[in-house]
């Protein structure tokens, strides 16, 4: 809008306004128009393969819906974290199986962050054998399809150990065997609650003793060894608890009897591989990950802590891995993220994961291919989103802090 | 003690025959140097000449493999307490600055005085503040490095090494990584820490500074100290062609 | 998004041109027109689709493919096979990936009614038995409480291993996997104690283990496992065409015809060997197939018992006894309606 | 102040020998201390204590050439079990009188990127246009056949190495030109268009292959009209190429982020289109960054092909187990699944080496 003000006498020939270029010319236009185009090409997409689909199902005669989460499923689950029988709805068969899967991913998750990090931390020691080591483990590790890696585990490794009855033992509490390893299974009496109290407190305490380090070292510069106090408080406080309350915890001691053993607690030999050959695969990844993160903390900064007097195991913890963390995070997130996904190739052993059991045997029993496949998708879905959304919230959280 | 050290200059860097390799390349060469304390030396020469490299080995960044080092009475080798205890004396600022980009100013400067001097945060703190206001940036101290300017950061590093209350400075070509209109600021700064009587060895080609504020200009070319003398002395009668040629070319610019 | 919309188009385009195949006599037509019979068969499975080194199948399995193609071209060998795991052999078939599924598919009444598929007549009568390993010592299914059993997912063997366990108060372990190979693989390697199949399979597992001696089947059989052929339902008469041809070889072997001595037979005074084979009006009945159709299955692919000993019986490595699956007049199950 | 001055030159001395030469590098990365020097030697132990049996059992006590499991009699390793099935492992069921063609396929394959990879090689471009848009053609008339006179060659009976790599290279080129066009619709000022690009991509990189997989050989079906029917590999290359063309999306928007505002300025001055700019300015810049990122993505969807064994297509590693379950070669698991590795980690090692080697030469042309 013109303003009179501005220019006093506003030649009147002159449009206030740019003119308008023709419909078709206007980019604006010609965007709005691709997109509606766009819409209803996908609409029209959308809709076929949903007729298709609709008609395909009602010629076969298949109901759609999800009542048959509610029939009863009448197969057995190898490994169920929650009790389950034959007579449990495919519900339940449902959430045995995501059970199942999250189990892998988390304890997963933990053994090969755990190897990752060595790994990595190894590559770059000064160990010229370490280093190379490391090297070799990675390059092999990483080129080598995790199916493989699976299938060599459960097919040609696992089978090399004896059977139940000549089972290596250790102290006639372990046993392990081709059935998997059978450890005691713990069986808690009513005061064992109180233990569990302690630990809760011994938690809350360690939290204490922590905050309390960290101010009296603020205020008066003493150091306190919080970690080894923090250990011990966490440890020792249920411990004592436990003893002063009459140990109140049986173990289900594992037994031969028949073709099995009985009682005890059987990690089966689906989960040792599938852990074991995803663990090491993303551990590969999460080795270079931590070295290419330490590495990109430039020299500067170590010898810039070192001519400050900082001890290299202190440089380490205060300048070195507070940045290398914010380059290896969102990457080792995305590794958490294949792992999670990875744990689908269980259905290649039988070990009963989410896909095994659900998009596999229920999909089988049942035939609502369209239901079963969406939900599972979905389930994989939601994860990769909420970690997704984890990744933006610390990105930008970083972004806060670095500038 | 007072007598002792004004009949006898205390010897706060010394270097004896000192020697460096870096895998083939003879870096060092029987280097030999005494810096009194309080003494302030510019080091200067053509770029690999080993400048860099003898001020590192001084608070052992790098390792020399021949000869003696000794900083305040200490002789620098594998003995990682002798280490510790010549870093907590020995400041360093660097060419690129190596402010810690995750922790703010003020952080910056209070991290060695807490983990290493064990100084309780508040007193670190006003510490830290002291000195930011002495390089003249106290209001920026609850900003993160990368949001300050060049000239801004080195003074930041400049400080963050006082706060160790370091009784020798190293600077290792402090301003040549900056644009000039900061270079300025920084060398105020040197000047003012000259003044006050810290022992400096700075490496740099800034012959205004080297004038004003150093007792000696030590001229080094491929690893060996070519020539010392007073800046006038030098800068107006250099005695080796080396160092004659060196300062055409530096002052030609 | 150009590529969507390109798509979308293809599709819509696609849509409009392919032909609703829903009315009878589609899939003769259409398997006519690809001069072959595309058949879903089992993943290699010795005895019912066995497979050599150059890909070739045979089988108990694959003859009845083999003799709905001999109906409609005169031609054996007019089939295209396709592997199918238990997963995907249904989808398959109700898809149109194959025009029939004979890969020993048990046939129940969820199957037969809720799937859109028809059941068209038991070729192997089945029941699921246990087989463990002699070491064991076990002489009986009831022993089995407490035991690891291997079986193969998404089966109606998984379902009665569990309603089985269940009904005699006894726990187990499944160990399920969605390969046959793999289920006798974890058997042999002693992952679990006890495998359950229909006998038929488990016989033929047998022959594949380390110790084929070692391990013996139980004497239980604790279901019924009618297999057979599916169609797509809709389809009355491509159901008719597989039903009759399978009748067909049951008649064959009835009338004491085999594919050696078809020729000579046809000169037979039997009106009834004449009506079967052709040389009299009244065998054809109203198929759309050549006259000379149940001829030229029993010539070409043979009769139920020449099928049944070269691919599972005494012919064959598995030595599987006739059993249920003998003649009615010799007190098995095996009938064939009349031809007339 | 003493000045000083130097007139000698000292000559560079070679380093002592307790810096530089083997003695001097064992004692700094080998026994630099009394720790390290204990865990070199526990080291040391442990690999020969591992490797000399392996080495024992992998080579000198092995059994390479014969032609059942008789002929393994030595107690090593069984390569009779690998040499016996080498031609079902490389091609699986393609018949005996056909594998020229295969093999005629491998040899241009090869060749052709010999070409693109070498640099000295001139007519980069017309090898481009052969390997992206001639050589599929020739690859799919001459393994297939059933024309030029060449019997037919179903897919059923394509299988082991040849399957892998059928699936794997149909599944990047396939899936490029979509990626590119996700990627471009990822960054593109149109809500629309932006959004629809983004749900598609993050479905996709949100689910596992698998799932996509079983999605393609039981649900696609049902999608399509009746009668309507695509064979086995068919779907499950849509299903890879839908999934793949996600990630490479991702690849190459990173790509399309790296490169400077002033060149999309720059195109926009010159009065290029949208598309021109695209295609002359802007793509060929990034499509050049992402080399690397590309033959990454290739090396995870190489190894990603062996999940087809799942929905019972026989790939390298399918054949292979299939092999050591036949009764004949029971118990040569650890022979079979080391030969699949070994092969994996060929294909899968140098193309990670080629795109660092890319990736460094991008590095200092830039």
């Amino acid at each position: 809008m013109a303003d009179p003000n501005l220019s006093a006498t506003p030649p009147q020939t002159l449009s206030t306004v740019p003119s308008k270029p023709s419909f078709w010319n206007d980019p604006q236009k010609r965007a709005l128009v691709f997109q509606i185009l766009l819409v209803i090409g996908i609409g029209l997409l959308l809709w076929f393969i949903f007729s298709n689909t609709l008609h395909n199902l009602d010629k076969r005669g298949i109901k759609t819906g999800f009542d048959f989460l509610d029939r009863p499923a009448g197969f057995g689950i190898t490994q169920t974290l929650i009790p389950y029988t034959e007579a449990s709805t495919f519900g339940r068969t449902f959430l045995v199986g995501l059970l199942n899967t999250l189990l892998v991913a988390g304890l997963g998750i933990i053994f090969a962050t755990m190897l990752g990090f060595s790994v990595g931390v190894a590559r770059l020691s000064k160990n010229w054998l370490i280093s190379r080591i490391a090297l070799v483990f990675i390059e092999t590790i990483r080129n080598i399809p995790p199916l493989l890696q699976i299938l060599f585990w459960y097919r040609a490794i696992l089978p090399l150990l004896p059977g139940p009855k000549d089972s290596i033992s250790l102290a006639e509490l372990f046993y392990l065997h081709k059935r998997g390893l059978t450890l005691p299974s713990p069986l808690f009496e009513p005061a064992f609650i109180w233990t569990f109290w302690a630990f809760i407190a011994a938690l809350v305490l360690a939290f204490i003793i922590g905050r309390w380090a960290k101010a009296r070292r603020e205020k008066t510069g003493e150091q306190f060894p919080v970690l080894w106090t923090a250990v011990g408080v966490i440890i020792g406080v249920p411990l004592i608890t436990f003893f002063l309350t009459g140990s109140p915890l049986n173990w289900d001691v594992p037994a031969l009897s028949g073709f099995n053993f009985r009682g005890g607690l059987t990690v089966i030999p689906e989960l040792t591989a599938l852990l074991l050959a995803l663990s090491i695969y993303t551990a590969a990844f999460i080795a270079e990950i931590v070295r290419s993160g330490i590495q990109s903390v430039s020299k500067g900064q170590s010898e810039a802590a070192a001519s400050l007097g900082l001890r290299p195991n202190r440089t380490l913890q205060l300048v070195v891995i507070p940045q290398a963390m914010r380059v290896i995070i969102p990457q080792l997130t995305s590794q958490y993220l294949n792992l999670t996904k990875n744990t689908s190739l269980g259905v290649a052993i039988g070990y009963p994961d989410l896909v095994n059991v659900f998009a596999g045997t229920t999909l089988n029993q049942t035939g609502q291919a369209v239901e079963i496949i969406f939900m599972t998708m979905l389930v994989y879905l939601a994860i990769s989103l909420t970690i997704s959304m984890f990744m933006n919230w610390y990105n930008k959280r970083m972004a806060l802090v670095e500038r | 003690m007072e007598t002792a050290t004004q009949t006898k200059p205390e010897i706060a860097v010394s270097l004896r025959d000192v020697n460096k390799w870096y895998g083939e390349f003879h870096v060092l060469k029987n280097v030999n140097l005494d810096v009194e304390r309080g003494q302030r030396i510019v080091i200067c020469g053509p770029s690999g000449s080993g400048k860099s490299t003898m001020i590192r080995c001084i608070n052992r960044l790098e390792e020399h493999q021949a000869g003696q080092i000794i900083v305040d009475g200490i002789e620098l080798n594998n003995d990682l307490k002798n280490i510790d205890q010549i870093r907590r004396e020995v400041g360093m600022v660097f060419q690129h600055f190596n402010l810690f980009p995750h922790l703010t100013v003020l952080e910056n400067c209070c991290l060695a005085p807490m983990w290493v001097r064990k100084i309780p945060r508040k007193e670190a703190e006003a510490t830290a503040m002291e000195y930011l206001e002495r390089v003249k940036i106290p209001h920026q101290a609850k900003k993160f490095p990368g949001q300050l300017s060049g000239g801004q950061q080195q003074r930041v590093a400049i400080a963050r090494s006082l706060c160790m209350k370091p009784r020798i400075m190293l600077f290792d070509e402090p301003t040549s990584a900056l644009d000039p209109e900061m270079i300025k600021e920084v060398l105020d700064t040197m000047i003012e820490l000259a003044e006050s009587g810290m022992t400096m060895l700075c490496v740099t080609h800034e012959m205004g500074f080297a004038k004003t504020v150093a007792d000696s200009v030590i001229f080094m070319d491929a690893g060996q100290i070519i020539e010392m003398n007073t800046p006038d002395e030098f800068f107006n009668h250099p005695q080796h062609e080396r160092s004659k040629l060196f300062l055409s070319q530096i002052l030609g610019h | 998004m150009k590529s969507a919309k390109t798509l979308a188009v293809a599709g819509l385009l696609s849509a409009s041109f392919a032909m609703p195949a829903a009315h009878a006599g589609a899939t003769l037509d259409a398997v006519k027109k690809n001069d072959a019979v595309k058949c879903g068969i089992n993943t290699p499975f010795p005895g019912f689709a066995n497979q050599d080194e150059k890909g070739n199948w045979s089988g108990l399995d694959i003859d009845v493919c083999r003799a709905v193609a001999a109906a409609i071209f005169g031609d054996p060998n007019k089939v295209k096979f396709t592997s199918l795991t238990a997963k995907e052999r249904f989808t398959a078939l109700q898809s149109g990936e194959v025009d029939l599924l004979s890969r020993n598919s048990t046939g129940t009444l969820s199957r037969d009614t809720g799937m859109g598929l028809t059941f068209v007549a038991p070729n192997y009568y089945d029941g699921q038995g246990f087989l463990v390993k002699k070491s064991l010592n076990v002489k009986s299914a009831k022993e089995l409480d407490g035991a690891s059993v291997c079986i193969q997912s998404g089966t109606t063997t998984e379902l009665n291993l569990a309603d089985y366990f269940r009904a005699n108060n006894m726990k187990f372990e499944p160990i399920t996997y969605e390969k046959l190979d793999e289920v006798t693989k974890a058997f042999d390697e002693g992952r679990c104690d006890v495998l359950t199949s229909d006998q038929s399979q488990l016989y033929s597992n047998r022959i594949t283990l380390k110790d084929p001696e070692g391990a013996v089947v139980l004497p239980e059989v604790i279901s019924k496992e009618p297999l057979g052929p599916f169609v797509r339902q809709g389809d009355d008469e491509w159901l008719k065409i597989v039903r009759w041809s399978y009748y067909a070889m049951v008649e064959a072997e009835d009338l004491g015809i085999t594919s050696a001595n078809a020729d000579e037979m046809t000169k037979s005074a039997d009106p009834n060997i004449k009506r079967f084979l052709g040389m009299e009006e009244g065998g054809d009945a109203n198929l759309p197939l050549d006259k000379k159709w149940a001829y030229n299955i029993v010539k070409m692919v043979g009769n139920y018992s020449e099928s049944f000993e070269r691919s599972v019986g005494q012919g064959s490595p598995l030595k599987i006894n006739r059993g249920l699956n003998a003649l009615w007049k010799n007190g098995g199950l095996q009938y064939s309606p009349p031809f007339r | 102040m003493q000045a000083f001055i130097t007139r000698e030159t000292l000559p560079s001395l070679p380093p002592p020998n307790t810096i530089k030469g083997p003695m001097a590098w064992m004692r700094q990365n080998l026994f630099s201390s009394v720790g390290n020097t204990i865990v070199t030697v526990v080291i040391v132990l442990a690999i020969l204590s591992a490797l000399i049996p392996f080495i024992n059992w992998a080579f000198i006590k092995a059994d390479w050439i014969g032609t059942s499991r008789e002929d393994c009699t030595s107690g090593g390793a069984c390569w009779v079990f690998v040499y016996v099935h080498l031609k079902l492992f490389m091609v699986g069921l393609y018949p005996e009188s056909e594998v020229w063609r295969t093999l005629l396929v491998g040899a241009i394959l090869v060749v052709t990127l010999a070409g693109l990879m070498i640099k000295a090689v001139p007519f980069k471009k017309y090898i481009q246009i052969f390997a992206i848009i001639v050589f599929p053609v020739i690859a799919f008339i001459l393994l297939s056949g059933d024309s030029f006179g060449l019997p037919h060659v179903e897919t059923n009976f394509w299988g082991g190495l040849l399957l892998t790599l059928v699936i794997a290279i149909v599944g990047i080129v396939a899936a490029f030109p979509l990626g590119i066009l996700l990627a471009l619709g990822r960054r593109s000022s149109m809500p629309i268009v932006k959004a629809i690009c983004v749900v598609f991509i993050e479905v996709w990189r949100g689910v596992p292959l698998i799932t996509v997989l079983f999605m393609s050989s039981v649900m696609l079906p049902l999608f399509l009209p009746e009668g309507m029917e695509i064979n086995k590999l068919l779907r499950a290359l849509v299903g890879i190429t839908l999934f793949q063309s996600a990630y490479l999306a991702e690849v190459v928007r990173s790509g399309l982020q790296a490169i400077p505002k002033g060149q999309y300025e720059a195109a926009n001055a010159l009065g290029l289109t949208y598309w021109q700019g695209m295609y002359k300015v802007i793509l060929p810049q990034a499509l050049k960054i992402v080399i690397p990122g590309i033959v990454n993505s290739f090396i995870s969807l190489f190894k990603d092909t062996s999940l087809v064994l799942i929905i019972g297509l026989f790939d390298l590693l399918a054949t292979i187990q299939g092999a050591f379950a036949s009764p004949k070669w029971l118990g040569y698991a650890i022979e079979g699944y080391l030969f699949a590795a070994l092969v994996y980690w060929i294909f899968c090692f140098s193309m990670s080496r080629y795109s660092q080697h890319v990736e460094r030469s991008l590095k200092t042309t830039h």
